[in-house]
């Protein structure tokens, strides 16, 4: 469905994005791994063309056959929040905050579709319910009202409302506490499910990828080091960045291991830990 | 001043604190013994940060009675407070505002052993004098090359900035450390190196500890014995190989759940 | 702007506010030497800029004028800084009480715009360069004094000035070693563009005539008694006016980059 | 809420109360016989008689808090004295005169906004190009001289070389061009800048690109969210250009010789005409409440957010 060959991203003589190559199947759930300066949100921006002005970027995003790099505007602006949706990690700046949640689910209706305004409200409401949200009270209410879980429950109804076929979600549990993260990734599961849409997942933490990811691609510095299936990647890791990755998770275990490096046995090597 | 080695470097009572109408901490009680790393876990909001600065005299509380060393703290002076203050060592969350920017890294490491002219402490054994050979011991301590202690903070990577408040914190041999979610805004892998860094530390130099942290895992991984707070209460409390049984709070067995994913 | 330019910059200033205080005025002419013969001269090869309406040489006059025009916005400047950063400091690293005197005070001068106070201060003053002085400063230093405060506020909190104080630092010694010099940068940024907008108000002061009084050779007074001759010799608004622009532009300049290289510190340096 | 409403007044009252009686203070403690100047508009020569005579008759000899309890009495009265100039009251003078003034600050901001708003967001859409450091010289320019000084560079240009404008004086509208200009045009370089920084800040908000990623028109993007996040900071600046054109007024009127109240002001200065200068305190201090109070509510209309942060902090 969607197809990433050879995408690089640079900022003027820095190639930030190496080479990238990644392909996506219908309704799968791909955890999309790595530290800052991966590279991992970029290219995710990159498929909806909302890289920031400065960048620059070539290969090629195939979207059943499309060609998202080089699609004009407005054919861009029919896809994205239809077809494509996302999630970002910054709940509090998701929404514009002088707007209620209501007025901008229903801007984002009005873009897509033509619907009467009695059945916008009863579409958002619907959805708002679904993500598990008192639907009235947080239609009517500006983002500053609501909690963290609740924006980010109420961001998620947004990007499912037109039952997109992709969901972008970069980071959606980083910003959020960890029962609120539970419930976030809970909703994404159960969208999974309910329409089958497909959901790139970046992440830095692959706590719990186990349980939702489908397929695991491990980034660092711009260029993917290993791809595989989820129960694979997090059991043998093939790549020693990986291993590390893994290790990095302080297990919950009767018998606790000394150190963490060490378990990956990877003692003397350094932490990719750069300067920004 | 002797000590006895069982009694409490840290003992906390029924402290409570207001702020803004609200309760913030509730009856919060426990001690801290020597050479013991106690754990603290709990989400945001749940009170564990203003708990850290009230045991490092850095904010005040209403109730009750947190004493140092036997020392009651509630209504100690300003020269009390100051001379009780370089005992304890802290390492907060936010690399980027530990630091200076200012300052080269020599002079914020060396700041606490700068203000005890004359005092030297025992991690310092064997290095030679002058300010230049401590700044080094101390960056060795904590894995980093001497050349660190001529860059500015913004020259540095965010586990560097940590490691050199870890390195500050300990340098005027502490009696114990206060480490507030001191991974928290790190890369995994270098959020591993740092709890390796610490825990190699806790042994080298039998350290006291306060570990307070939103991550299960990562308390678990550290400490001894873990405190679970939740709205400004201690719900929980359990010495780290009794998390898995079956007795715990129903809060403590959601958060285990959710970290053990 | 690119570096170079902005370097450029910083040294013209420097090297403009260097010749301020040191060559002695190179023009042959003294500048209150009254020569009625020679009134209203237009600019020529002998008087480079022309003469005033009293024959006085006006490039001599403002040279001369540069030096009490530049250093009084300097020392209004300074007074201002004086009073402001100490009280503002005080303000918001006592917080509690002290704060909650202080605050009101300078919110309540802050919203009064610099002009209006300034005129309404020197006229109920009265008119002279004393009046004039203070009405300045009254207005001036509330500005340092909220600057500071809010570095203050913002500076206590970080954690490191918690590691500070459990390094065993006094309050006092915090405030010295970590959090004055922090404002200090952003004081200093603040004052360069600030020295051009108290100069145009004092000059604009003392056009009004609530400011120094002839026969000082004062550009903004230079520019009040050129007025009246000013369709007959445009040049004595023209040379004062310039001299006036040229010192705030390099004062603004140099403004901009103090405020740039201080960001880059303490951004995190992208150069 | 009502008693909210009734500390606020009550707050307005006692600042004006220390407001004036301060500027009282200073007014009589400094130097400076406002006898003098009455004598010399009467042209005659003063001997210690008359002068005695004509500060009894304006109470000059009174006690210092015994003159601003009169003034107080009086005010209450809605009366705030007579000009010792002119004789005429001093409220019935600033009625003739406001309206110049306003119809001055009227013409300075519409130049102000006309110039400052379509240049700065262009100058915030075209960010490093040619027209934005253009207009970034161009205010640094401007925004360096001071303001009478461009003023007689207008008049020079427009009235004496192209002779297409009076140059002073209040006769109808194209009287109030070269004033307006001026005044606006010194404004409007400060105001460059910062409409194109406050566009730009907006525009790299987050939730702008939330909003692009759900596909919404970028023209409805601009409108409906980027300016309006941007309102905030411009009523605040539109406040404070307010607040300060009332300062710019007094220079510029004085400059054009125009007949209002910034001009009455700095005639009753130089003369120390008590009432006047009093008078003038008094309206600037109600003026600029009124403006700062106006523009609260309006940033508060533009951002809930505001007023719910405000409920906290109170």
């Amino acid at each position: 469905m969607l197809a990433i060959s050879k995408l690089s991203i640079r900022s003027g003589s820095q190639e930030l994005v190496r080479s990238l190559s990644l392909e996506l199947q219908d309704g799968e759930w791909l955890g999309l791994a790595g530290e800052s300066g991966s590279g991992k949100s970029l290219t995710a921006a990159a498929i909806g063309g909302l890289l920031p002005r400065p960048l620059s970027c070539s290969g090629s995003i195939l979207w059943n056959g499309l060609e998202l790099l080089r699609l004009d505007a407005k054919s861009r602006r029919r896809l994205l929040g239809s077809e494509i949706s996302y999630v970002f990690q910054d709940y509090r700046n998701t929404f514009t905050p002088f707007l209620t949640i209501g007025s901008q689910l229903t801007e984002l209706l009005e873009a897509h579709l033509s619907l009467a305004a009695r059945d916008r409200r009863q579409r958002c409401l619907e959805e708002l319910e679904q993500a598990g949200l008192p639907a009235e009270r947080v239609f009517g209410s500006y983002p500053y009202q609501l909690s963290g879980g609740q924006l980010q429950r109420a961001a998620i109804a947004a990007a499912l409302l037109l039952r997109p076929k992709l969901l972008i979600a970069d980071e959606p549990t980083t910003a959020l506490d960890s029962l609120s993260s539970r419930k976030v990734l809970g909703l994404l599961d159960a969208a999974k499910s309910r329409f089958g849409i497909s959901i790139i997942w970046i992440t830095h933490d692959l706590r719990h990828a186990r349980r939702h990811a489908d397929r695991i691609a491990v980034m660092r510095t711009g260029s993917i080091v290993e791809t595989g299936s989820a129960r694979q990647v997090l059991e043998h890791p093939a790549h020693p960045y990986s291993r590390r990755l893994i290790a990095s998770i302080p297990p919950l275990r009767r018998e606790m291991p000394e150190r963490l490096a060490a378990s990956a046995g990877l003692e003397g090597e350094d932490p990719l830990d750069h300067p920004r | 001043m002797t000590i006895h080695d069982n009694a409490p470097l840290l003992t906390v009572r029924n402290v409570r604190k207001n702020y803004g109408g609200k309760a913030v901490l509730h009856d919060v009680s426990f001690e801290l013994k020597k050479g013991e790393c106690l754990g603290i876990v709990g989400e945001s909001g749940s009170g564990k940060s203003t708990l850290a600065r009230c045991l490092l005299t850095l904010s005040g509380w209403d109730e009750g009675e947190i004493a140092f060393r036997g020392e009651p703290l509630a209504k100690a002076s300003r020269a009390k407070l100051m001379q009780v203050r370089p005992q304890m060592g802290a390492v907060f969350q936010n690399p980027a505002a530990s630091l200076n920017p200012r300052l080269r890294i020599i002079d914020s490491l060396l700041e606490p052993l700068d203000q005890r002219r004359g005092f030297r402490p025992a991690i310092l054994d064997g290095v030679p004098p002058g300010r230049e050979a401590a700044a080094a011991a101390l960056l060795e301590l904590v894995r980093l090359p001497a050349s660190t202690m001529g860059s500015y903070p913004h020259e540095l990577s965010g586990g560097q900035k940590q490691r050199i408040a870890i390195a500050r914190a300990i340098s005027s041999a502490p009696a114990f450390l206060v480490l507030d979610e001191p991974t928290a805004s790190l890369d995994m892998t270098t959020q591993a190196a740092v709890l390796d860094l610490l825990k190699d530390l806790r042994k080298e130099l039998s350290l006291s500890c306060l570990f307070i942290s939103h991550d299960l895992a990562a308390v678990h991984f550290m400490s001894d014995e873990t405190m679970v707070m939740r709205n400004g209460h201690i719900v929980d409390r359990f010495r780290n190989n009794e998390l898995f049984d079956d007795v715990r709070h129903d809060y403590t067995k959601l958060l285990l759940e959710v970290f053990q994913e | 702007m690119n570096t170079t330019m902005r370097n450029a910059g910083m040294l013209i200033a420097a090297a403009a506010a260097v010749a301020l205080f040191s060559i002695p005025s190179p023009t042959p002419w003294n500048p209150y030497e009254i020569s009625m013969g020679e009134r209203l001269l237009p600019p020529g090869t002998e008087h480079w800029l022309g003469t005033d309406h009293l024959g006085r040489d006006l490039l001599a006059r403002i040279i001369a004028g540069a030096r009490p025009t530049i250093g009084i916005g300097l020392a209004v400047l300074l007074v201002s800084i004086a009073i402001g950063v100490p009280l503002g400091l005080l303000s918001g690293m006592k917080g509690g009480r002290t704060d909650s005197i202080f605050k009101p005070i300078i919110d309540g001068f802050m919203t009064f715009p610099d002009y209006l106070s300034a005129i309404i201060l020197s006229a109920l003053l009265g008119p002279g360069l004393m009046s004039m002085l203070i009405a300045v400063i009254a207005v001036k230093w509330v500005r340092y004094a909220r600057l500071a405060r809010s570095v203050a506020l913002a500076e206590k909190e970080k954690d490191y000035a918690a590691m500070a104080l459990l390094s065993g630092l006094s309050p006092v010694r915090l405030v010295l070693k970590h959090i004055l010099p922090h404002a200090m940068g952003h004081v200093a940024a603040l004052a360069a563009a600030d020295l051009g907008k108290i100069i145009l108000l004092m000059a604009s002061l003392s056009y009004l005539g609530l400011g120094s009084q002839p026969p000082a050779p004062e550009w903004g007074s230079m520019l009040s008694e050129g007025r009246a001759y000013f369709h007959a010799a445009p040049h004595l608004m023209l040379a004062p006016g310039l001299a006036v622009m040229a010192a705030v532009l390099l004062a603004g300049f140099a403004g901009n980059r103090l405020r740039d290289r201080y960001d880059v510190k303490l951004k995190g340096g992208a150069e | 809420m009502a008693a909210s409403i009734a500390r606020k007044v009550l707050r307005l009252l006692v600042f004006l109360l220390g407001l004036t009686f301060l500027s009282f203070c200073l007014l009589k403690l400094v130097p400076g016989d406002p006898v003098r100047g009455i004598l010399r508009v009467d042209e005659m020569a003063a001997t210690q008689d008359q002068m005695g005579g004509i500060r009894k008759e304006l109470g000059l000899d009174l006690p210092l808090y015994r003159q601003y309890g009169i003034w107080l009495s009086q005010l209450l009265k809605l009366d705030l004295g007579s000009s010792y100039l002119s004789g005429r009251p001093v409220a019935a003078e600033f009625a003739e005169k406001l309206p110049n003034t306003l119809a001055l600050a009227a013409g300075s901001l519409l130049v102000m906004l006309l110039v400052s708003l379509p240049l700065g967001a262009l100058a915030a859409r075209h960010r490093n190009r040619w027209l934005d450091r253009m207009s970034r010289y161009m205010s640094a320019a401007v925004s360096s001289m001071p303001s009478f000084w461009l003023g007689l560079l207008l008049i020079d240009l427009f009235a004496v070389r192209l002779q297409l404008l009076p140059p002073m004086g209040s006769e109808g509208i194209a009287s109030l061009i070269l004033p307006s200009a001026t005044l606006g045009l010194s404004m409007a370089a400060l105001y460059v800048g910062l409409i194109r920084s406050s566009l730009i800040e907006s525009g790299s908000q987050e939730f702008i690109l939330s909003a692009r990623a759900r596909g919404i028109h970028p023209f409805r993007i601009f409108v409906r969210h980027q300016l309006r996040h941007s309102l905030v900071p411009l009523l605040t600046l539109l406040g404070e250009s307010l607040a300060s054109l009332l300062g710019g007024t007094v220079v510029i009127e004085t400059l054009f010789n125009y007949p209002g109240i910034g001009k009455w002001i700095v005639d009753a200065v130089s003369a120390r005409d008590y009432p006047v200068i009093m008078g003038y305190v008094l309206f600037a201090a109600l003026f600029i409440l009124l403006v700062n109070r106006s523009t609260e509510a309006a940033c508060r209309l533009a951002n809930p957010e505001l007023a719910r942060k405000e409920l906290r902090h109170s």
